[in-house]
C-alpha cells in the first residue's frame, strides 16, 4: 500500500499547482509523508477553499512557495503554526481570496472559459492585492455596475480521499461535489479511499448519482482511514485529540520536525 | 423579580431577537451562539404557528441541507435563499469593516489570522448580517481594520443587496446605519455602563444619554431555550451545550444576576 | 390525484418563464394536461436544452407565446408537428440557442451574477438574432479575445418529474443535475414523482448525493408513470409507438384536436 | 478477390479511420453509424494493444460516462477531453458551414429543423468533428446555407481550437482545408464517379484528376465490425443492427460489390 502511495506521490512534479479540498471534504492526509519522502518542492496550493493540515504540514516541510486560501486554521485546534510562522518569516507567499472565488476560478476552467463574474470583494483589500482579478462592466446593466472577474484556476493535478472506487477508476464522492469541480477543472487527478469495489459505480441510478467518473482520474490508490487525523464523512469521526497533539508540537519548528518524524517513520 | 439569566442566554436571546421574520439562515462551523440563536428563533415560530425557519451549519451533517457541495451556500446566498448570516473578525472597525487576514503589514501580518473564509463575498450579498464578537476590547474594536476583508458599506454604484445588520458583543448591542456608515448603541447588557463601553470600543458610534439595558429573555422564552433548544444544540455542539448546562445549574445557586 | 396536480397548475400565471427539461432527463407529461385546463397562456418556455412532446402540446393547445431553445422535435419519431406549424405561421416568436448557452443562462442565475462568458457562437446566425447576448472582451488575453456573455435565464417556475420525492419535500434527482441546475435558477420548483416514502432522503450519504434539497421546492405531487410517454431513467422506457401515434395525429391541427380531447378526457 | 462489403462497412470503416488516435469520442443519440465507427476504432486499439478508447452516447445509459446533468458533455468537450464529435446538417456548405435550424428565411423557416443543439459550441471546441450526412443530394449540399448553426472556419482572432476535420456522405469522403475554408475530395466510395458527385454537390470542392475509390476495411477488420462490433451495437442499437444483420446476409447471397 505504501508502495502504490509512493508511486501517486511521484506525479507530483516542482512547482506544480495542486488543489487540496476544505478539511471536512475528504483530505489525502496518506498522501502527506509520501508526497514529503518524494519532495517535490516550490508547489502552489490552491485550497479547495480553506486549508488545515495537509497545508500546515507541507509548508511546515519547506515544500511549498505559493498558497493560494480563503483560510487556512487547524478549526478547533486553532491557527495552522507552520503557516503562520512562514506569513510572518515571508518564506511563503499568500495569495489571500475568498471561498466563492477559488469556487469561480475552478468553475471557469469546468466550462472551459476565461474567468467568471464575481458579485462582492469591490472595495476590499482582498481585491486590492490581486492583480491577477480584473474589474469589469457588466453590459446587461442600465448604469455603471462595476463586476470582479476572476480568471480560470487550472491545477495540474487535484488530489483528495474518498471513501470508494471501483475496479474501473470511479470514484465514489457522494454530496462534496467540491472534489467533482476540482477534478474537472485540474489536468490530472489523485485520489486515495478507504476500500475499491468489484461492483461498477456507474452500473446502478444510486450510486452513479455520487460519483465522479474515471474519465477525470488518473490514479487511485487504497488508504484506509486516509484522511485521518481529518475525519470522512459517513465513514469516522475527526480525531481532534491528534489535530491539538500536532498544534502544540507545531509551535516550535523542532517541535514540527519531531512530530513528522514519527509520523514518516509509522508510514514508512 | 426575574430568574437569574445566564450572560450567553441573553446573547442567544438577542440573536433569536434578530433573526425575526427570517426563513432562511446560515451560520458558520464552530458558531454555537449563532446556531443556538437561530434553532431558539426557529422553536419561537413554530410555537407561534408562523413560517417554518431553515438552519443551515456549515460543516454539521445533522443540519446540512445542501448536496451541491460547498460552493452551494455562496449560489444559495446569491439567488437571495439566506435571509441572514453571522461574521466576526479579529478587527471591526467603526464603518462596520471586517478583518480577518491579519494585523500589521499585509501580507506579513502578525498576528495572521486564518483568512477572509467567505466574508468579501457573504457581506455583499446576505440582506441580514449579524456581526457578533464576544470579546469587546479597543485590540477588537479598532478605529480602522489593517485590512478590509469585507466593507461595512459599499459606493453607491455597487450592487450590493446585502449588509451588516447589528454588532453583538459581550457587552452590548450596536445597530448599523448604513448611509452614515457608522454604529449606534441600541443597549448594553446587564452590567454595563456607557463609560465602560466606550473605553472598550476603538472606535466613535452613535448612542443616547441613557442607553436601555438588553432585554432579557421572556420566562416563556427562556424555558424554550433551557428545554428543546439546549437539546437540539447538544447534537450538533455538545460540549458547548454541556457547559452552559454546567453554567445554569451553578447559577441557580447563586443570587439572580437580572433585576 | 388529479386534484393535485389540477392545484399544482393554478401555480402557473399567464405570460410566466417556465423551465422544462430535456425529454430524456424527467418531463412532467402528467401536468400536461391539467396546464391546458387551467389555461394560463402566453407562457414563455425555456428548454433546458432541448424541447419535445409537451413543448409541441402546450404551442398547439395556443398557450405558448415564445419558446428559448437549442431544438424542438419528437426524437425518433420525427418533427414536432404544432412547433413546426406555429413557427411556419409566425405565431409563435422562437428564440433559437444552443445547448451549452441555455446551460450557461441558468448556471448565471445559479451564482446570481448577470451573465456568463461562453466559447463558441460568434460569426453564427444564432448570435446575429439573439440581441439580447452580448459580445465582450476576455481581459486576461493578450490580444484581442472577443467572447459571447450569455444573461442569466431566471425562470418563474421549474417544472419536472423525478422517480422519488420524502415527506419532507426533498426530491431524488439521481445524476440528471441539470434539474438541480433548473431549481437553483427559478424562483419556483414544480415537481411531480413516482412515489412519495418516509424516510428521508437526505438521511444518509448515499441518497442525499443524488437529491435536490427541498429548500429548492415549493410543491410536490404524485402521478405514477408520470413521464409518459417518455420514459424515465431507471423507471420505465419511453412509450415509441405512443409518441409515432401522436406524431402521426398532430400532423393537422383538426387530428391534434382530436388527440387531446382524449388525452384529457382520460386525465379528467 | 474481396467478399462482399456492405456500403454502411465501408461508411463505419471510413468512421473508425478517421478516429486513428483518439480517446474520448462522443456522439449523439440516434447516431448508429458513428457510433458503429467508434466502436471499431476502440475494438481496433484494443486488438493492438493501444490506448483505451472512451465512448460516450449521448441519452444512452449503457455509453453514459456523465453524472454531472446534461450540461457535462459541454464541460468536458471545453475542458478538451473530447478528441472527436460527429455533427450533421439540414444543409452543409462548401465553407463547412452547417445549418441545423431551417431553410428559407429565418425566423419562418420552412421547413423548419428541431434547432441547432449543442453544434455552435462543440463545432469550435471539439478539435476533430466529423461532418456525416449519409444523404448526398444539392438538397443537403448547397453552395451557402439559409442559417449558419456554427461555421465551418472563424476568423484569426476567433478563439477556436476546433473545427471540421472530415466531410463524410454516403457517396465519398472530403477532407476540410481550414486555410481555405473548403473541402478537398479524398475518395468516392465504390460505384461512384466524379461527375456523379459534382452533380449532387451544390458547392465546388477541390479534387484530384483521378479520385481514389474509399478503401474497403481489411478482412480482420471487417470480421471484428461484423463480430464484437455489432454485438455491442446491438444493446444500444437493436433496430439499426437487426437490419445490417439482414442487409449482410442478402449480401452473401448477392454477388461481390467490392473489385
Amino acid at each position: 500500500m505504501q508502495s502504490d502511495l509512493r508511486a501517486l506521490a511521484r506525479r507530483i512534479e516542482p512547482g506544480m499547482r495542486i488543489a487540496l479540498p476544505v478539511d471536512y471534504a475528504g483530505v489525502s492526509m496518506a498522501m502527506t509523508g509520501p508526497m514529503i519522502r518524494h519532495g517535490a518542492g516550490d508547489l502552489h496550493l490552491v485550497c479547495v477553499p480553506t486549508g488545515g493540515l495537509q497545508v500546515d504540514q507541507l509548508v511546515g516541510a519547506g515544500l511549498v512557495k505559493r498558497v493560494e486560501t480563503s483560510a487556512v486554521s487547524l478549526g478547533e485546534a486553532g491557527g495552522a503554526p507552520c503557516f503562520n510562522r512562514a506569513v510572518g518569516d515571508g518564506t511563503i507567499e499568500v495569495v489571500d481570496a475568498t471561498c466563492p472565488a477559488i469556487h469561480a476560478g475552478l468553475m471557469a476552467a469546468q466550462k472551459g472559459i476565461p474567468f467568471m463574474p464575481m458579485r462582492g470583494l469591490l472595495e476590499t483589500d482582498l481585491l486590492a492585492h490581486r492583480p491577477d482579478w480584473r474589474v469589469g462592466e457588466n453590459p446587461f446593466a442600465e448604469g455603471e455596475d462595476p463586476i470582479v472577474l476572476i480568471p480560470a484556476i487550472r491545477p495540474d493535478i487535484a488530489l483528495f480521499h474518498a471513501p470508494t472506487a471501483d475496479r474501473a477508476g470511479n470514484v465514489w464522492i457522494g454530496r462534496r461535489r467540491e472534489l467533482a469541480a476540482m477534478a474537472y477543472a485540474s489536468t490530472a487527478t489523485i485520489v486515495t479511499v478507504e476500500r475499491i469495489v468489484d461492483d461498477n459505480l456507474l452500473g446502478n441510478e444510486m450510486s452513479a448519482a455520487g460519483t465522479l467518473p474515471a474519465l477525470y482520474v488518473d490514479t487511485v490508490a487504497l488508504a484506509p482511514r486516509g484522511a485521518w487525523p481529518y475525519g470522512l464523512w459517513g465513514e469516522y469521526a475527526t480525531d481532534i485529540a491528534e489535530l491539538r497533539r500536532y498544534a502544540a508540537a507545531a509551535r516550535t519548528p523542532q517541535g514540527f520536525g519531531d512530530y513528522m518524524a514519527g509520523l514518516l517513520k509509522e508510514a514508512a | 423579580m426575574t430568574a437569574a439569566v445566564h450572560p450567553r442566554e441573553i446573547l442567544i436571546a438577542t440573536i433569536a431577537r434578530l433573526l425575526d421574520g427570517t426563513r432562511h439562515v446560515a451560520v458558520g462551523a464552530s458558531s454555537p451562539i449563532p446556531a443556538a440563536g437561530a434553532m431558539l428563533r426557529r422553536a419561537l415560530q413554530e410555537e407561534a404557528g408562523g413560517a417554518p425557519l431553515r438552519l443551515s451549519i456549515l460543516g454539521s451533517v445533522e443540519h446540512n441541507f445542501f448536496t451541491n457541495g460547498s460552493a452551494e451556500l455562496f449560489d444559495c446566498a446569491g439567488q437571495g435563499r439566506i435571509d441572514a448570516f453571522f461574521l466576526g473578525g479579529g478587527q471591526i472597525d467603526g464603518s462596520g469593516n471586517i478583518n480577518l487576514v491579519g494585523a500589521g503589514d499585509y501580507p506579513r501580518s502578525a498576528p495572521r489570522w486564518p483568512g477572509s473564509f467567505g466574508s468579501a463575498y457573504l457581506y455583499f450579498v446576505v440582506p441580514r448580517v449579524i456581526l457578533f464578537r464576544e470579546e469587546h476590547t479597543p485590540r477588537v474594536f479598532v478605529p480602522k481594520v489593517d485590512f478590509i476583508s469585507a466593507p461595512g458599506a459599499s459606493s453607491p454604484h455597487i450592487h450590493r443587496p446585502g449588509g451588516p445588520a447589528a454588532l453583538l458583543t459581550g457587552k452590548a448591542l450596536f445597530s448599523f446605519d448604513k448611509t452614515r456608515r457608522g454604529f449606534a448603541l441600541e443597549s448594553l447588557h446587564s452590567g454595563e455602563d456607557l463609560a465602560g463601553i466606550k473605553a472598550a470600543t476603538g472606535f466613535s458610534f452613535a448612542h443616547g444619554a441613557a442607553p436601555p439595558v438588553t432585554a432579557a429573555p421572556a420566562p416563556a422564552t427562556l424555558a424554550l431555550l433551557r428545554g428543546r433548544v439546549l437539546d437540539e444544540l447538544s447534537e450538533t455542539y455538545p460540549d458547548f451545550a454541556a457547559q452552559l448546562r454546567r453554567d445554569l445549574a451553578a447559577l441557580d445557586e447563586a443570587p439572580a444576576l437580572a433585576s
